[in-house]
């Protein structure tokens, strides 16, 4: 019942949104904090839902086969919990920056968060292209909200980009409903199997080629940079943290539901896309100027660390990618954040620039300095954890590429994030000795920003110690053990 | 078990040898660092503290994944430490630690996979070569060695006591947990080439500190051909010396680094005369070169008779010449040193900086500092029953007559091979190519890589269109 | 019937795809999208098509097609007029900036 | 160039070709058998009785797969506020270009009979052909060529801006408002009969239970939200003639 309430309640708030503007010129910021709590409890009901006891939801009081089901199970609960966090962190920081002026704004953020919601929870085939298409729309102008032309650009080429994608996903549907007649995800493993060799093939390429075009995999990940590195910091971490982690999840889920027992061959070739996106990501960071154009290709690289977990094609490679996407979530909206706070400040985004900057809030070189040191992996914090887990399980699945493949990237990405945490902390260190006088004490204020991120620096590293743990292992292996069990879906969604 | 731990003989001797340089270093150190202030002093006389903690966890730890963060971890704390004297000497150093970690890591993730556990010992034949190359880095093995003499000689003078005495040594540590049937051929091997080009390029070395660095390399190599030998005795005699090299290492790293407070300068062709005015840092000087030369009566004796001991006893003749030769080396090179830094004559270079007036409490601290080492030298040399006895050999044998005539005529050779070449090893060279070479290619190379991937990405949505649609074709034919 | 249907679809996909490949005005690339998008939806209505059918409007007479793909292509229409508009609204909003609709003028983001 | 322009065209032409022959393949390799399978078959037969709607495409859209149709006039909703966003419209014009006098007169008489026809083709969306979706975009159709007639000025005095989000909007919460009843009912977001909706006679107008609302629903917001994406657009225009 909760289910439903996930989807809709945002949809709501977007869609009151307009009648309060006619209200208030500007929207109270406590408005919209109300309406975001609100659609963050459905989400984290939602979520609790599938955790506790997965459950399906039948809308429209029609059967499984005829409507629509929204279903919320193990491998849904963990991704909306990170979306639903995700969400509310980048509303914080928007409320923050921008007040309540921009209302269309918030509309289009809710309509994103509704429909990140609806492609956790659906188990329609068609409908999952709608709600893609939803998410893809806000998306594209969330990108562009700030309006300066980089923006533009960068909107049009992932609008581009992305509606081929949904175009390649919208024809495997199509192939798909020719050759079987269903869309129904559950029922669809089943019929899938009497489907010529050919036709899935076709199926099989489309469908993995849009969900990577829409992840931002290396040979199809041309728009992400560009987009990372045009939005404003709040849609910024956004994209980064949740967007294309809801990917992740179709990718994941689609795969293991329809290809698994269907020819393994999609999960080798996710494996491939991920070893290419870890080096790919990396190498072009490494040399990157603009820092959040590096922390853009960086999500690239991490990208590839959770693809190669899915590649795995197994229960534990599974929850290894599941992990590394919660934590990167943790990290990368936490360095979007923090890196946007300091370029503010300082006027520049290129990392030369900084060098010869002083005047940065320490606290805040300090809390990216930690998300670095995670996401390079350095050991008792969550980065090196997931990344351990992933190169573990793919060595037993897949070989020793994807592993030297991920050995290799750490180094690379401690060898730039080295460079740009020296940048900061050299600018630091420069104005603690510099002259005492002139320092602007500006008396640090505690943004809510600095406390979110100094949060999830926390989470960073007990995420990493709780890794270690072995009831947590296991809670992590039952999001992989839920992935792969084609039969249990099916049974959540027809109900027997 | 969430910590598994391995506590053995060998486990615990170097958790007792980090906490005992950590002493070491930490009295010496406020006699080092007492012109710093602010983060910088903190630094210095914290983390070896923090070293000391993640190392003693690392060597008992019971898995390689435990022991590989732990390792990791000291070697972070040491790049914080090598970051306050040299920035892209920590930076050499932090990079090619990760990647002897991540290294470990594969390996330790295939071993799991092969085996179901990752519990520390020997590996199997098909993911030893990981464990090698990763343990390498840390233990500089042949060409791993890029980062050692660099980075050695450009950080602070105790973080350097600390590398050579105990961080090298964790690689050295594990290595010895890898000793099976499989690593014997291949250990014999790395460590001959490491004794003898490090002993090599030691000669030609001008920076006291530098040449401190290759002799590292090279003794590394005697501590590695014993575990290539294979027999416990092989075993004990490498697990020997790396306990003395780690003591005098660190000796002589200290005793450097008061040579460079003291006269403000680590270049052996400026220095000179140092014996006389600062005498006790020649005697801990010279504590250090004995033992390092073999010179009966010091740990490094015991440690090297018995490596000769397990070589002949093993039939490997070559390694036993090889060693015996390097020995030779080692004694010439350490003549030269103290020649040149302590009993010659002043050079008069009027470049060079005007002498500090010496602060009696550093001093005093300093050379406390250097009594702890220097007394475990000694104590090992004359009572090297404990060690002996773990590889089931009598003391006595240690102190035959044959061995002790081996050492001092090793000695003996050594300073007349000094006293014959001191006009050559007092002048110039050409610097000669070496591994760091390789890797500054290969970073130019890698960064010729880069901008290629970069000017791809060109900004043309046609070209990013085609080659989505081409990576549709190549997915089609994958999944075909 | 069908085959010709289903032929029909796949040239015009190529056809979207060559064009947006191919062709620099940002205008043609907005064109050839719809086209692609305009063959996908061909794909899935010829998939119900059934020869001599009528219409499914409640009392047929006859065969009536499959209803499913009418509702599908319904839909998807409409979201596809949703992202050409937004195209287009970006390609005035990139024309202002740039004063071209060359698409290969437009690549201020690169590296 | 020249020759560079030619093999980069027939590259792509080569990539096309190669992927239209795999998806030619894959077509190839299926058999059709012609025949109305799974839910289609069961909405065929069932429908008029189950949804009360004579159109069974409507019946899907409302009904069976509602939930699409709300995502789908979201994906619209978004797109409206999307455009709106990057066209800020900071006041609006007041020009009046509009075209002749008698064809002002003309078009007001033939005005009812436009909305007439959108209004039939909403109202009877359940019975046949024509929907929410199609009777909107005749409203959309309307406003447009109200502005073609009257010139932009239109809107200002007619149809504001706020009208139009708030058309928008009611259009928008009337769907949700519908899907939750259904909710708050206990019978399943979006149900329609079940949840107590008047089914009416068959083949009436009155009939259909839910669907006519949502119908109405769709339509306020296509209409309004088309109108509001040409209205965006005409002010550009016209701030270019302007300057």
């Amino acid at each position: 019942m909760s289910l439903v309430l996930a989807v809709v309640t945002p949809l709501l708030c977007a869609f009151l949104i307009p009648v309060f503007h006619l209200v208030w010129k500007t929207l109270p910021v406590c408005l919209v904090g109300v309406m975001g709590l609100a659609s963050l409890a459905a989400s984290l009901a939602a979520a609790c839902t599938g955790w506790v006891s997965p459950a399906a939801s039948l809308l429209g009081g029609w059967p499984p086969d005829l409507g629509i089901v929204l279903v919320a199970d193990r491998l849904a609960a963990p991704f909306m919990l990170l979306t639903s966090m995700g969400v509310a962190t980048s509303l914080v920081c928007s409320l923050e920056k921008y007040g309540g002026g921009p209302w269309r704004y918030y509309a289009i953020f809710f309509l994103l968060a509704a429909s990140m919601n609806g492609i956790l929870l659906t188990a329609d085939l068609f409908n999952l292209f709608v709600f893609y298409e939803i998410f893809s729309v806000a998306a594209y102008l969330l990108v562009a909200s700030s309006m300066s032309w980089q923006a533009m650009e960068a909107g049009l080429k992932y609008l581009v980009l992305g509606t081929m994608g949904a175009l390649f996903f919208l024809l495997g549907t199509a192939f798909i409903f020719m050759a079987t007649g269903i869309l129904n995800m559950a029922l669809l493993p089943e019929a899938l199997s009497v489907v010529p060799r050919e036709t899935l093939t076709v199926i099989s390429t489309c469908l993995v080629l849009g969900l990577a075009l829409k992840t931002g995999a290396f040979p199809v990940h041309f728009w992400l940079p560009d987009a990372h590195s045009s939005a404003q910091t709040p849609v910024s971490a956004l994209l980064s943290g949740a967007l294309v982690k809801v990917s992740v999840y179709a990718l994941t889920r689609i795969s293991c539901l329809f290809f698994l027992s269907n020819g393994g061959g999609v999960f080798r070739v996710i494996t491939i896309m991920g070893v290419l996106s870890i080096l790919g990501g990396h190498l072009m960071a490494f040399r990157q100027d603009d820092i959040k154009r590096l922390l853009a290709f960086s999500t690239v690289a991490q990208i590839g660390y959770i693809l190669v977990g899915v590649g795995c094609a197994s229960a534990a490679g599974i929850a290894a990618a599941v992990f590394h996407a919660i934590n990167h979530m943790l990290m990368k909206m936490g360095l979007f954040i923090t890196s946007g706070d300091i370029c503010e400040r300082v006027g520049t985004r290129s990392i030369r620039a900084i060098k010869d900057t002083a005047g940065v809030l320490p606290a805040n070189v300090a809390i990216f300095t930690v998300f670095a040191l995670a996401i390079v992996g350095v050991p008792p914090l969550n980065g090196f954890m997931s990344k351990w887990f992933i190169m573990l399980f793919s060595v037993t699945d897949t070989g020793l590429c994807p592993a030297l493949a991920i050995a290799a990237g750490t180094i690379i990405s401690a060898a730039y994030y080295y460079g740009v945490v020296s940048a900061l902390v050299g600018s630091v260190v420069r104005r603690n000795t510099g002259s005492p006088g002139n320092n602007d004490l500006d008396s640090p204020t505690v943004s809510a920003s600095s406390v979110i991120t100094g949060t999830f620096a926390v989470l960073c590293l007990l995420a990493g110690l709780a890794a270690l743990w072995p009831p947590m292992q296991s809670s992590f292996l039952s999001i992989g053990e839920t992935a792969v069990d084609i039969e249990g879906y099916a049974r959540l969604v027809l109900g027997k | 078990m969430i910590f598994p731990v391995a506590i053995d003989t060998f486990s615990l001797t170097f958790a007792a040898l980090a906490v005992y340089l950590t002493i070491t270093v930490s009295i010496y150190t406020p006699g080092y660092d007492d012109h710093m202030r602010g983060y910088g002093r903190f630094i210095y006389r914290t983390f070896p503290w923090a070293f000391c903690l993640f190392s003693c966890l690392g060597v008992l730890s019971g898995n390689w994944f435990l022991f590989t963060i732990f390792v990791e971890l000291s070697s972070l704390v040491l790049f914080f430490m090598i970051s306050i004297s040299d920035t892209s000497a920590a930076k050499l150093y932090l990079l090619s630690q990760l990647a002897g970690a991540s290294l470990l890591l594969t390996g330790t993730a295939m071993l799991y996979s092969a085996t179901g556990s990752t519990a520390i010992g020997p590996v199997p034949r098909n993911c030893l070569w990981l464990f090698l190359c990763g343990l390498g880095i840390k233990a500089a093995f042949p060409v791993l060695h890029f980062w050692l003499p660099a980075v050695h000689s450009r950080a602070a003078t105790p973080t350097s006591a600390l590398l050579s005495g105990f961080a090298v040594k964790i690689g050295v540590f594990g290595t010895g947990r890898l000793v099976s049937a499989d690593t014997g051929p291949t250990l014999l091997l790395l460590g001959s080439i490491m004794a003898v080009y490090g002993v090599g390029r030691a000669l030609i070395q001008h920076d006291a500190k530098r040449l401190l660095a290759w002799h590292t390399i090279s003794q590394l190599g005697y501590i590695v051909a014993a575990f290539g030998v294979g027999t416990p005795l092989g075993f004990a005699a490498g697990f020997f010396h790396a306990i003395a090299h780690g003591l005098f290492k660190a000796l002589l790293f200290l005793s450097a680094g008061s040579l460079e407070k003291v006269c403000g300068t680590k270049d052996l062709k400026q220095l000179g005369g140092a014996a006389g005015t600062t005498p006790l840092t020649f005697v801990f000087f010279l504590v250090g070169a004995l033992a390092i030369s073999g010179c009966p009566g010091f740990s490094g004796f015991a440690s090297k008779t018995m490596i000769k001991a397990a070589l002949h006893e093993s039939g490997n003749t070559t390694c036993y010449w090889i060693l015996q030769a390097v020995g030779a080396g080692t004694v010439v090179s350490f003549c030269k040193m103290g020649y040149m830094a302590f009993l010659r004559k002043p050079v008069k270079n009027p470049a060079r900086p005007p002498k500090r007036a010496p602060g009696k409490r550093s001093d005093n601290l300093r050379n406390l500092g250097m009594v702890l080492p220097a007394f475990a030298t000694i104590i090992l040399g004359l009572v090297p029953g404990f060690f002996a006895g773990t590889g089931g050999l009598d003391t006595h044998y240690l102190f035959k007559t044959a061995n002790i005539l081996s050492a001092t005529g090793t000695l003996a050779l050594g300073l007349g091979l000094f006293v014959f070449l001191r006009k050559w090893l007092e002048t110039d060279k050409d610097p000669i190519p070496d591994a760091d070479m390789l890797v500054e290619k290969g970073v130019v190379i890698f960064g010729n890589i880069c901008s290629t991937l970069q000017t791809a990405h060109c900004g043309m949505l046609r070209v990013y269109i085609a080659v989505t649609v081409g990576t549709g074709i190549v997915l089609s034919l994958l999944l075909r | 019937m069908l085959m010709l249907g289903y032929s029909s679809a796949v040239v015009i996909f190529c056809t979207g795809l060559y064009t947006i490949m191919a062709r620099r005005n940002l205008f043609k690339t907005v064109i050839g999208l719809s086209l692609m998008e305009a063959s996908v939806l061909l794909v899935i209505v010829t998939s119900g098509f059934i020869p001599g059918g009528v219409p499914p409007i409640a009392p047929f007479r006859g065969v009536a097609v499959n209803p499913l793909p009418h509702a599908f292509t319904l839909t998807a229409i409409v979201i596809g007029a949703s992202d050409i508009a937004l195209a287009l609204a970006f390609i005035v909003k990139l024309n202002k900036h740039y004063g071209t609709a060359d698409i290969d003028k437009i690549r201020g983001l690169r590296g | 160039m020249n020759i560079r322009l030619a093999l980069s065209r027939l590259a792509s032409m080569i990539l096309c070709l190669s992927f239209g022959m795999l998806l030619f393949q894959g077509i190839a390799a299926l058999d059709m058998d012609n025949r109305v399978t799974g839910a289609a078959a069961h909405y065929l037969s069932n429908a008029p009785a189950e949804t009360g709607a004579n159109n069974i495409v409507s019946a899907i859209l409302f009904d069976y797969r509602a939930f699409d149709t709300l995502g789908e006039s979201t994906v619209i909703f978004t797109a409206v506020c999307g455009i709106a966003m990057l066209f800020p419209r900071k006041q609006i014009l007041h020009s009046a270009r509009g075209l002749s006098f008698i064809t002002r007169r003309g078009i007001g008489f033939v005005a009812p009979f436009i909305l007439m026809y959108a209004a039939a083709i909403i109202l009877t969306g359940h019975l046949s052909p024509g929907g929410g979706f199609q009777g909107g975009t005749v409203l959309a159709t309307f406003t447009v060529l109200m502005c073609v007639v009257y010139g932009s000025g239109f809107e200002s005095t007619h149809l504001p801006p706020w009208k139009k989000d708030l058309l928008e909007s009611a259009g928008a919460l009337l769907f949700a408002g519908v899907g939750l009843f259904g909710l708050i009912v206990g019978t399943g977001f979006l149900s329609n009969l079940s949840a107590g909706f008047p089914s009416g006679a068959p083949g009436t107008l009155f009939s259909a239970g839910s669907i006519p609302f949502l119908n109405i629903a769709v339509a306020l917001k296509v209409g309004a939200g088309l109108s509001t994406i040409f209205y965006c657009m005409i002010n550009i225009v016209e701030d270019r003639r302007g300057s």
